[in-house]
């Protein structure tokens, strides 16, 4: 039966990440943004509370009790109300984890799942975007050759999290039976992190970019193996995540919006009490909540080991439109005050413009 | 816990009401359109053929995600038509929404339309002039006052009239009664002539020293100061989505020709492109897609709540609001996309672009959607957010 | 020097037209819609304004000053506002005209333009568009070919104003030098004048189908002999008009809402007081203006001889993007009372969608 | 008499200005984009360049419509070192308007700044609580009070202060002030740090029992409380095509670069296309050039109105919100259509959609223009359009 509420599970979940996010994640915020800097402190605090190893299996050093993209987007939403740089930092363990968990051999399992079971952060990323006007995630110009029992990859790869710290980097690449995912050390020959890169937003992300040139890794680092990986799968994944987190920064814009115009006095009132802003307020508030609801059908619909994709890209499609009109109407409302760093407003404005270009930052 | 599978009932009831739909409705469709006001024989062997099927809508016992489900399909089909459906209008939404057991076994097998707006008031219920006032000889209810935009007044049995019980006491003293057919001094003045639905009827009617028996009044006939105004505007919370749910149905009606359209063009719509690979057609479609799932699952989740007892109002009024806006934009893209044939009357679109708008005004305009939902998150009365 | 205002002959022309479309148009407006009937008269009215002869060359046996599509949208503006189907009923002459004028032989100019300086209306017209979802006006599928010394049109036609009545249609063709234009009878063999269409809107207009099976047309016929006409110039010409007349109705919508909204009393006071309907009204006089100004530029463009395709066409997109949501506004802002037949904003609305799928329809 | 030529001198000076952009403004754009608040030595060797040529913006005999030319050309090269340029700011524009010969002798060579805008006041200026007096003794002006974004108050010489010669008569007896660089109790007490415009400087200032000599009072000190406020309003007048010609230009900017980039990847913008033979972007494309069009002929018209000394308050609103929107709307799909490299520091698109929002904000948002527009083509007064 249709049903549109939290079980009690996912009402511990989003309680927990969303007091994290405040205590945590807030107070960092402002600061990180900018210096340009993740506080590596953050990354561990988020690691401590154990959502890498509560989805995998117990045979990996996990405690699994059941993996659910819905589960992982609900606290996406509230690590991102948080802060995003900080929120995708942290997750960026997922972006290797999750294609293990769904596609890797059994063997790729055992190396690797037990590493993110550990106390601390397991520093790995995956790249997955290129630099290009019109990057298509399914015409990736990086490639995967066999050549003598190797692969040898070569291309160009940026907004890559984390790269410089690394230990292995999930790198997409078009190969013989079509997209390919390998995990790299961050250390190997042929793999080179360029300088970090400078985004409108994100600041406190380390960004950058990655190229392979003849990189060579061993046909055993080719997730899945002969089968491989379901590339469609994992993006949409992906796009529920990167959904939830555009829900997360609109609906922190949103609150603080509402908060402002109700505090804020002009001619003699509260400026909430005009029809412009209260209306602008109004949107909101109904846009997070259909943004939400269409995440979490995606995500609802992976869970079921459907076929998510028209879902996914609806609603990533849908999310970053509104995100970047619900983010407006955040610095419109706050005025010239919107316009100043001493308000998050602007922080989320910036932040909520990455949503259109990114694939594949996230992964639920 | 959330979950987006419809139940096998609604499933069931849709498909049902798609078959009446192809089988029925389309093939009337622009008949009724062009010849307003005329009798519709069709709808009434409808209703001789849905008698053994215990109400496909606005039944007692249904569940109202199955009825926003159902009332989807049947704006998908038509909605001029829906709203002459022969088992009842909102009238009987309302009825299922506040009555008693005792008033349900009453008024429930007729139809029923309602009756709130006033000349003098559009979206302003708390002005209504329409009074109602005991006669405790008799123990009735008189009634006067008149009202415009009755949907299907003239088809429909019983018609549900908002009236005030002293119009100084504003809001609280609103009740709604349930004026039933032949009532004395009920009399239907004017038939409107419309843009869209002309399926439909709409009318005004007059009610002169209109006595009804006392139990026909909807709800308790305390006027409680505080907290009251609930008999009539709670029937809002259980219309609206239903509302909204006829502004999805037809617009999804017009993107499902126009995506059939295109592909006869050899125009298909790809899910896994990005902005580059689509022409701006796809886009404009892709895009009316993502509006219209958004509105669906808000109109979705008020239902649910409702099923569930929980206050609605908020979700109601955003459903409404999306879906109103989603529908009067969706169409009018439609329009656009197909060119001098989108604009032409030999095909449908341009009808459901007419019927459509009316989603967007009726039960309450958008504009009184978004002051709704403005002051239920600002926490404001109506003196701060006017 | 940069300069929007009306010099006196366009003052002049803007008052009698107004004048006239209230007095005229507006009275008949809503009959003629319901009853699907084009009044006779007002076709005779608007002849016996000049405003065709005012064009023509005295050597034609007109009065011209000097033709100005500046001029003509001042004009096309006033009337659209008053009612589109009679005006573009009315207008249809300059379908034929026009292009004469603009591009017609001299033997061409002699034979017809003396027509249209007589004192009763010359029914006339031009058969542009053809009956598909994506019609495009540099893809005409009628085609024109040189047979026995004679052109032999073929092919099917929509929308034709007053097709039923027109001693000529012009009827626009891709022949061997690309688009061309010719001067065929109404009553000619192998045109056929279908059933009358039915639309959404422009109910008053009498529209046909217009169907050309091997229709044999003398070579003179074709307008502007072996130079042939300026297709791109004619087309621009008509979407400047066109743009003219969605500023008419949005005009009329416009100033109908705003009335009715200072005069509509709820929750005490004028619903204008409100905030949601004001900006409405506000945004909707914006456009009027934007939307003016627009169509202005491509005129101006066009008197001077320059190339307007850019200007006429970014200004008809805009048009009728622009209408369609201030006619909305209108119907809105009347809200239930929108809706209803008695009150002309809901034709308003019906004929303001008519935009994004007119060419050709009228004429500067 | 309808014309959309521009003049040789405003041809001549956006030729001149066009230059300045590319070889001064663009090679430093993201310099001090990063580098907030840092000197800007090349506007210095700029202003020295300049001196020969009479004043290229804000000129005292300059047309509107040049300046507004202008102003886009110098947006389109970096808003935020226009907001900075060398000739002076919104203060020399309101100077401009309203000073007699005596005070455009006295304050016209020098920049000027303006401060409106309080800790508690935003749009609602009729709310001014800093205050002037005079000193019948000296005969001088005591400024007190506290003044917030002041755009430039850190570069410019002198600031025109909005202040109130008596609360108690509200908007009538705001007057503004010219207090200039060294006025004793002129206080700079804050630089902001923003989103955008960055290398222009905001900045907080406090008066405290500021003298001035009583002829820096900008129009006349009698208070008029029927039509009066027109000294200080009519500035907004004569600003408000300024500020939306910035929003035009870095629109354009970024625009312009977006099709240069598309070119690159073989993507042109076909004029003569219908809806179904375009691609997604092409027609997000010619829908922002017909937006920015549309934005532009406002803000020509409204200057055009100034030139001719007719009362343009509704026309200047107009532009203004056009623009304000236009050009936030349109920065932002730039970015989005360039994909990551559009939401990259690398170029400058990010940094135009971060500078252009400003201007749907600074001088009045949007919301407010949008009400002065309601205001005037309804006939209402503030009371009853609020």
């Amino acid at each position: 039966m249709a049903d549109f509420s939290l079980n009690e599970e996912q009402k511990l979940i989003q309680e927990t990440m969303r007091e994290f996010a405040q205590e945590e994640f807030r107070k960092l915020a402002h600061e990180s943004d900018e210096s340009s800097t993740l506080q590596e402190d953050a990354l561990e605090k988020v690691c401590a509370l154990g959502i890498f190893s509560s989805s995998i299996p117990e045979e990996y050093g996990g405690h699994e009790m059941e993996r659910s993209a819905l589960n992982t987007i609900i606290m996406a939403e509230e690590l991102a109300w948080g802060d995003l740089s900080i929120a995708l930092g942290a997750l960026s363990p997922l972006l290797m984890m999750t294609p293990i968990l769904e596609s890797g051999t059994e063997d790729q399992k055992k190396k690797w799942l037990p590493n993110f079971c550990g106390e601390s952060f397991y520093a790995s990323t995956a790249a997955l975007m290129e630099p290009r006007v019109s990057f298509d995630p399914f015409a990736l110009q990086t490639t995967a050759e066999e050549r003598g029992g190797k692969a040898v990859l070569n291309g160009v790869k940026c907004m890559v999290p984390l790269a410089d710290r690394a230990r292995q980097i999930l790198v997409y690449a078009k190969g013989a039976s079509g997209m390919e995912a390998y995990i790299v050390d961050g250390d190997a020959a042929g793999l080179s992190v360029g300088e970090r890169e400078k985004y409108m937003g994100l600041r406190a992300l380390p960004l950058f970019t990655v190229t392979l040139k003849d990189c060579e890794v061993d046909l055993d680092r080719r997730v899945g193996g002969e089968k491989g990986i379901d590339y469609n799968r994992l993006l949409n994944l992906s796009r529920a995540s990167l959904c939830a987190m555009a829900v997360g920064i609109s609906r922190a814009s949103h609150e603080y919006a509402l908060e402002y115009a109700k505090e804020r006095v002009a001619f003699g009132e509260p400026i909430a009490y005009r029809q412009s802003i209260a209306f602008m307020l109004a949107e909101s508030a109904m846009e997070v909540d259909a943004m939400r609801l269409l995440a979490w059908r995606a995500a609802w619909k992976l869970d079921r080991g459907e076929d998510a994709t028209r879902e996914s890209t609806l609603a990533k499609r849908y999310c970053a439109d509104q995100t970047m009109k619900v983010t407006d109407y955040g610095v419109q409302i706050l005025g010239g005050h919107g316009y100043i760093r001493e308000h998050p407003v602007e922080r989320w404005f910036r932040n909520g413009r990455s949503f259109a270009a990114l694939e594949g930052l996230a992964i639920a | 816990m959330i979950d987006f599978e419809l139940s096998p009932e609604a499933l069931k009831a849709q498909e049902r009401v798609r078959t009446i739909c192809e089988n029925v409705f389309r093939k009337i469709s622009r008949k009724y359109d062009e010849n307003e006001h005329s009798e519709m024989p069709e709808l009434h062997e409808l209703a001789e053929e849905l008698k053994g099927e215990g109400g496909l809508r606005g039944g007692m016992n249904r569940d109202f995600l199955t009825n926003v489900i159902v009332t989807e399909e049947l704006s998908w089909g038509d909605l001029g038509l829906t709203l002459a459906w022969p088992e009842g209008g909102l009238g009987n939404a309302a009825i299922n929404a506040v009555a008693t057991p005792e008033q349900k076994a009453r008024f429930g097998k007729a139809t029923a339309s309602m009756a709130i707006t006033e000349p003098g008031c559009g979206s302003d219920t708390s002005n209504i002039t329409t009074t109602a006032k005991l006669d405790p000889e008799t123990n009735e209810w008189i009634i006067n006052g008149e009202k415009i935009f009755i949907t299907g007044g003239k088809t429909y049995d019983n018609v549900v009239v908002w009236a005030t019980l002293d119009r100084s006491l504003g809001r609280a003293a609103i009740k709604s009664f349930v004026v039933e057919k032949g009532a004395p001094g009920r009399e239907l003045v004017k038939l409107e002539h419309k843009l869209g639905i002309r399926s439909s009827d709409t009318v005004a009617m007059v009610f002169n020293d209109c006595r009804i028996p006392y139990e026909n009044i909807l709800g308790s006939p305390e006027i409680k100061t505080r907290g009251g105004f609930k008999g009539a505007m709670a029937t809002f919370d259980a219309t609206r989505p239903g509302v909204a749910a006829m502004g999805i149905g037809v617009a999804r009606a017009a993107l499902d020709f126009t995506k059939e359209t295109l592909e006869k063009e050899g125009i298909t719509i790809p899910y896994d492109k990005g902005m580059h690979d689509l022409s701006a057609v796809q886009k404009a479609v892709l895009d009316m897609e993502a509006e219209l799932e958004a509105a669906r699952l808000l109109t979705w989740r008020a239902a649910t709540m409702l099923n569930k007892g929980v206050r609605n109002s908020l979700e109601a009024s955003m459903g409404k609001a999306k879906a109103g806006r989603m529908a009067t934009l969706v169409t009018q893209r439609c329009v656009e996309i197909l060119g001098p044939c989108g604009y032409s009357r030999d095909w449908l679109v341009e009808k459901w672009m007419r019927d459509c708008k009316i989603t967007d005004i009726f039960e309450g305009t958008g504009q009184i959607q978004m002051l709704i939902i403005a002051r239920q998150i600002l926490g404001y009365t109506r003196a701060e957010l006017k």
